[in-house]
């Protein structure tokens, strides 16, 4: 089977194979009896049926029997979904933002008693040791969702829900899907969980990037710009974004199509409100809007500085 | 054979005059027997369409990356595939179908009660089905949200949603319309001596399903009516942005989804109930029991909806709630299956085609809903939901379930509607391709969702690719059966042999009439002495009424 | 079938019973209206949705003749009623729905 | 024998007068349920945002809403009235009640015309931007509820005076009765006779019925008297009745929970 890589898996497990093999007990038991009647009374061989129109034991039995064995399901499900949805206290909080169509993860922590922020595109965390999430979405549904942890929690804009992990298996490498349909690129928002000792966890949270590559890593793992905006000149889901830096182009504002360039002011806009102007060929597909808690001003400028690089 | 009296001088329905002549004769009868062959027409063919789409879905499916269609067109496929067959198809189905021909006929009436409120359903179902497709062909993009419609995807994506939503509602109100009319035919045309425990179990099911009609497709009316307001004029209520909250609408769409699983599934239930006795040629073992069955899932399947959405943020009381309700519809749903099996016992089975269907129907739907309990249990749905496991749990429900049942009872009253009878031979060899590509096309996907394949996904990992390929495989194998049985069929209405007025020797009221029968049905009133399913209160009742006839010579 | 012949005839309503009635539903509305101004705090809204109901229960006896109807009606009726009271109840299970809109609330479960 | 009933059977079908009813009935209750949906997403937001809703309310005219609801009462009465005088075969009298109710209906728009329109010039209406600068989202939503459930009893209104104006001329043109047979390929019928007797049994006018006979068509004129009156005459007119009263019912529950929420 499949691995299992977090505390409460073992207990999802437990509580499928107990349904599972309830159940292929009582299915054989069915379509041997099935089977038995379909041979033993065939019309040739019991040309005469006989009429029997019920029996108050035998229904008595097959109403309390499953019902015995259904509580029993019940009770299984429950045990592996309350520690699921009991949220260690002393557990470590990641923010954890879906968007159309990426997952991105912020870490708080303090660096000499400033408090930090570090944001990644991968889902880094320390063995044995357990992680909350705090899941938000910055448009519409997605589901976060870990298979090799047994883990899924819907992302709802508008409302954070919190899910929470313990990983047992150090330096691993998991899948991360999206679950809840969310567009175009639904099968393509992925992202991984790496899984890797303490040590190697405080070192990972407190590496900042070069400022210089930091405009880079928000385009394309952070702000996940890149899913629908190439740098190639190829069209995506939205206008490729290379040689973009005081383009002229043309922008649809409520109907009307008008000339801009693309300057400074022009490219925040486009990321905090992007359903104002759309690009000309593009109207009507809705871009996700970055409000300043997701990207400072100061992370719009380190893009735009890396956009000036794409010619 | 000689004919009778009664066969030389009557008229079958479908060679009845009326004001109306040719196609127009049909699409503007009230006769509840024109009526149901118009669904027939109108369903297969919606079904053949979304079987195409689901053909479509599998083989882009059997590799990872681009395959035939590209992501936007694919999830368009799949909503579609979703919507016609959910819609247009599978409510529909049995009851608008079967319900709408054989119902009247086994309760002893000439006609449902609001005979010009069936052909208005009928009307409503068409301009359903029209609006769908001219939502395909308007508007900048095809709609893609699934066949969930959940918002705010749905009140915010440029796809053409509105007018698929308004097309779903229309749909809404002509199954509302059906129910509407069955309870009450049900209710007040009952023949002399037919008393609610001597109807067939087929109209029992018809009945709790009309209820659920009745009573939840409004819900999702007004739900899917306040997506296009949304859309239109931005009301907010399910629209975070302005303020309202998305779970709920889940909560509205879920409240009508999940009673309508069972209007998806109790008119197939019933339709076994009826195809049991006929070649076991024994009384159903535990009659009560079914029929109350029948009316505890449609009360408890009311207060379940709730498993739909363990993970999208919903309370933990509201979780522990619902799973456990979950479980106990399996209680009632469990009591059928064993009284079906009950009724093998002792009976003198004859394996023709309608009864490999209803065994297959056992067979495939206890899959579906055991598998439903791995859904409803709180831990393995936090795992599975939204995963292929789900894709395997509804259509083994769903398709190995009800569209098994719809496909026994073409069978099983095809000689009834037709007058002619179908190749066996043909009919089996079917049979056994649909049951076998079935299983090897969605099986698969219990293991996929298992190790956590989510759905609507139009690419994948390639460690998933060996039973994508499987899957897709058994797609072909089962469209195969499909297509062999359907011609089996039409083949069998142009040159058929001529059936029997009673073909399998059953013992409901519909076979007591002329194949096919006559306009308004019996020729003589009927009176009903005994029970549905009293074979020897039956055959007394010839023997005595060839006496008589005697008698008189 | 057995039905239609022997449907009965209800018993002619007078035209005083309508109006009694309907003057009876307009001072239960002016009730309504006069209690909205009394500050009854969580009260009012119950009072109201009190008084809505037996407003109702008077159109349904009265103008739409239940009173007069066979059981059937009643039952009927009886069970669209506790549809509607059930579907409300489980959605309110969800309690979520009202904390969580306006403030952030934490999703674990407490025991 | 066997035919003859085949023929007359359609008729007597139609005079199922409780079926009809029971039709009605659920129909109104797939109507309380579509309404159900709205008052239940109304119960969840005024649960979570009970200040916003009762702050947004105050922006509501209590005067007119009363009025309004006043209206919707004396239009409920005089249509039960309407039923009542044609139980009693005062067909003048009815259609007087029944033109009243399509009166208050009227009266009723108008009044909710003038709500609407006095809210709408001052940008309270969903998605205006006045309503997102200024309102809290409780506030929104409840200006998006009040908009939808009110917009959708408008709607039922309007609908329902359509149905009375229908039912009026229906009434209208009674006394004369239009009762037709097909009688086309009924071979059973062929050689029986239509007649026309008077009191006595005399056959003042009578015909054979031949294959040459598509149609027998009969249209008869009578005055009605409390005898002669039929359920079928008034079993449409009690069921439109039935769809008013709930249209009646519903503002019943939605007039406080918009207006009067203190
Ligand atoms: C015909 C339609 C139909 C039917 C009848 C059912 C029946 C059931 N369903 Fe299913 N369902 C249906 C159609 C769907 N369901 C879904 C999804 C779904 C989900 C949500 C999954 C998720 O999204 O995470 C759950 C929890 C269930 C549970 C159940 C259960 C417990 C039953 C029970 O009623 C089954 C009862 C039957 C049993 C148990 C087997 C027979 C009994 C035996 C053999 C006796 C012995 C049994 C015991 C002792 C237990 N279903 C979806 C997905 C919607 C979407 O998201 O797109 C659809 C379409
Ligand atoms: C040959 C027949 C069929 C094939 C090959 C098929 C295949 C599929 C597949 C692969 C999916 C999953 C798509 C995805 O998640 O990406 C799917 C979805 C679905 N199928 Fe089928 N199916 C078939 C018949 C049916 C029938 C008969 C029904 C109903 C009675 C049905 C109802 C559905 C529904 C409701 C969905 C969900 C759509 C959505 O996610 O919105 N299918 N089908
Ligand atoms: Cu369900």
């Amino acid at each position: 089977m499949f691995l299992a890589a977090s505390s409460y898996a073992s207990k999802v497990d437990f509580a499928f194979y107990f349904i599972i093999y309830t159940s292929v007990i009582l299915l054989g038991l069915i379509v041997g009896f099935m089977l038995f009647c379909v041979i033993k009374y065939s019309k040739k061989n019991n040309p005469v049926p006989t009429q029997i129109e019920g029996h108050v034991g035998l229904e008595t039995a097959w109403t309390i029997g499953p019902t015995i064995i259904v509580m029993m399901m019940f009770y299984y499900g429950y045990q592996g979904w309350i520690d699921m949805k009991t949220i260690p206290d002393d557990a470590m909080e990641v923010k954890v933002i879906g968007k159309k169509w990426s997952w991105s993860y912020e870490y708080k922590f303090t660096d000499n008693g400033v408090e930090k922020v570090k944001r990644s595109g991968t889902l880094v965390v320390p063995v044995d040791r357990n992680v909350k999430l705090r899941i938000e979405s910055l448009d519409v549904l997605h589901s976060f969702y870990i298979p090799a942890f047994r883990m899924k929690q819907d992302a709802v804009p508008g409302t954070p829900y919190y899910m929470w992990f313990r990983a047992t298996e150090v330096d691993q490498k998991y899948d991360v899907f999206c679950a809840e349909y969310c567009g175009d690129s639904h099968a393509y928002m992925r992202s991984y969980v790496e899984v890797v000792s303490a040590d190697a966890f405080e070192e990972w949270v407190r590496k900042e990037p070069p400022p210089e590559e930091m405009g880079e890593k928000l385009f394309h793992e952070i702000a996940a710009c890149s899913t629908c905006h190439s740098i190639d000149g190829s069209k995506l889901i939205g206008p490729s974004l290379k040689g973009i830096w005081e383009r002229r182009g043309k922008v649809v504002t409520d109907g009307k199509e008008r000339s801009i360039v693309a300057d400074e002011e022009y490219i925040i806009n486009s990321i905090r409100y992007p359903q104002k102007d759309y690009a000309k060929g593009y109207e009507g597909v809705i871009m996700t809007a970055f409000d300043e808690t997701v990207l400072s001003d100061e992370d719009i400028a380190k893009i735009i500085e890396y956009l000036k690089t794409l010619k | 054979m000689a004919q009778t009296a009664a066969e030389l001088s009557y008229t079958p329905y479908h060679r009845e005059t009326s004001a109306f002549s040719g196609i127009f004769s049909w699409i503007f009868s009230t006769d509840h027997k024109r009526i149901g062959i118009l669904y027939m027409i109108s369903v297969l063919t919606m079904f053949i369409g979304g079987l195409c789409l689901g053909l479509l879905i599998r083989l882009e499916l059997i590799a990872p990356g681009a395959t035939v269609i590209d992501a936007p067109t694919y999830n368009a496929v799949f909503t579609l595939h979703g919507v016609i067959m959910i819609f247009l198809f599978i409510i529909p189905g049995i009851p608008a179908i079967f319900g709408n021909f054989i119902m009247p006929l086994q309760i002893g009436a000439e006609d449902v009660a609001f005979p010009r409120l069936n052909l208005l359903s009928w009307w409503l179902y068409i301009s359903g089905a029209a609006l769908l497709i001219i939502a395909l062909f308007t508007g900048d993009k095809l709609p893609d949200t699934g066949w969930t419609f959940y918002a705010p995807y749905s009140t915010a994506t440029e796809g053409n949603i509105s007018l698929a939503v308004f097309a779903a509602f229309v749909l809404g109100f002509s199954s509302i319309l059906t129910g509407l009319n069955f309870i009450t035919t049900i209710h007040r045309l009952r023949a002399p001596g037919m008393t609610w425990f001597r109807m067939p179990l087929f109209c029992w099911g018809l009945y709790a399903t009309a209820w659920i009609q009745v009573l939840a497709t409004p819900v999702v009316g007004i739900t899917l009516l306040l997506v296009i307001l949304e859309r239109g004029f931005g009301v907010g209520v399910f629209d975070p942005a302005i303020g309202g909250d998305p779970v709920l609408y889940q909560h509205l769409f879920w409240i009508y989804s999940h009673p309508a699983v069972y209007i998806m599934i109790l008119p197939g239930m019933g339709v076994i109930s009826d195809l049991l006795p006929a070649f076991t040629k024994r009384t159903i073992f535990g009659y009560k029991a079914i029929a109350f069955s029948t009316v505890s899932i449609a009360v408890v399947g009311y207060m379940v909806w709730g498993h739909h959405m363990f993970t999208s943020g919903m309370s933990g009381t509201a979780q522990i709630v619902f799973s456990f309700l979950t479980f106990l519809v399996a209680i009632p749903t469990g009591i059928k299956i064993f009284n079906w099996i009950a009724s093998l016992y002792k009976g003198s089975i004859e394996l023709r085609a309608p009864m490999l269907y209803t065994l297959s129907f056992i067979f495939l739907f206890s899959i579906g809903g055991l598998t439903g309990l791995v859904l409803g249990a709180l831990a393995t749905d936090m795992h599975v939901h939204d995963t292929y496991f789900v894709v395997g749990h509804f259509h083994y429900v769903m398709f190995g379930g009800l569209g098994i049942a719809l496909f026994g009872a073409m069978h099983y009253w095809f000689p009834k509607m037709f007058g002619k009878m179908y190749n066996e031979a043909v009919a089996v060899v079917a049979w056994a391709l649909i049951f076998v590509g079935f299983n090897v096309l969605y099986f698969p996907m219990f293991i996929l969702g298992w190790n956590g394949m989510p759905r609507r996904y139009y690419d994948y990992l390639p460690e998933f690719q060996y039973w994508h390929v499987v899957s897709t495989i058994g797609s072909w194998i089962l469209a195969l059966g499909i297509f062999m049985m359907l011609f089996n069929l039409i083949r069998g209405i142009t040159s058929g042999e001529k059936a029997e007025d009673n073909p399998w020797g059953a013992s409901t009221l519909e076979w007591t009439v002329p194949s096919p029968p006559p306009l308004l049905n019996f020729l003589e009133p009927p009176h009903v002495t005994h029970g549905a399913y009293d074979f020897e209160a039956m055959n007394k009742g010839k023997k005595d009424s060839k006496k008589k006839k005697k008698g008189k010579k | 079938m057995d039905h239609a012949e022997h449907h009965e005839e209800h018993p002619m309503i007078g035209y005083g019973t309508y109006i009694s009635v309907w003057l009876a539903l307009l001072i239960l509305t002016s009730l309504t209206v006069a209690i909205a101004g009394f500050d009854l705090g969580q009260y009012t809204t119950a009072v109201a949705m009190l008084v809505a109901v037996v407003k109702t229960t008077l159109v349904g006896l009265y103008f739409m003749h239940l009173r007069y109807e066979p059981k059937v009606f009643h039952y009927m009726i009886l069970v669209t009623f506790l549809i509607m009271v059930v579907i409300v109840i489980f959605t309110f299970i969800d309690d979520y729905r009202f904390s969580y809109l306006n403030h952030e609330v934490q999703a674990e479960v407490h025991h | 024998m066997s035919h003859t009933a085949n023929v007359a059977a359609p008729a007597h079908i139609h005079k199922d007068y409780n079926g009809a009813k029971i039709g009605m009935w659920l129909f109104l209750f797939t109507e309380v349920l579509l309404f159900g949906g709205l008052f239940l997403i109304y119960a969840v937001y005024r649960t979570a945002h009970s200040h916003d809703f009762a702050e947004a309310a105050k922006e509501l005219n209590v005067v007119l809403g009363a009025l309004n609801t006043a209206v919707l009462l004396t239009s409920s009465l005089t249509m039960a009235l309407a039923i009542a005088c044609i139980h009693r075969a005062k067909k003048t009298l009815a259609l007087t009640y029944l033109g009243i109710t399509i009166l208050c209906a009227l009266v009723f728009m108008v009044i909710k015309y003038i709500e609407w329109s006095g809210k709408i010039s001052h940008g309270l209406y969903p998605g205006s931007e006045f309503i997102m600068a200024n309102y809290s989202k409780g506030q929104r939503i409840y200006f998006g509820l009040y908009y939808s459930m009110t917009g959708l009893h408008a709607l039922h209104v309007i609908i329902g005076a359509t149905i009375l104006t229908v039912m009026f001329y229906v009434i209208y043109q009674r006394p004369n009765e239009t009762h037709r047979w097909d009688v086309f390929g009924k071979d059973a019928l062929n050689g029986c006779r239509v007649a026309i007797l008077d009191k006595d049994g005399n056959e003042k006018w009578g015909s054979e019925i031949d294959e040459s006979v598509k149609q027998v068509h009969l249209k008869m004129r009578y005055y009605s008297t409390p005898k002669r009156i039929k359920h079928e005459d008034y079993v449409s007119l009690e069921n439109s009745g039935l769809y008013w009263h709930i249209v009646d019912v519903i503002w019943i529950f939605l007039f406080p929970l918009m207006y009067l929420i203190g």
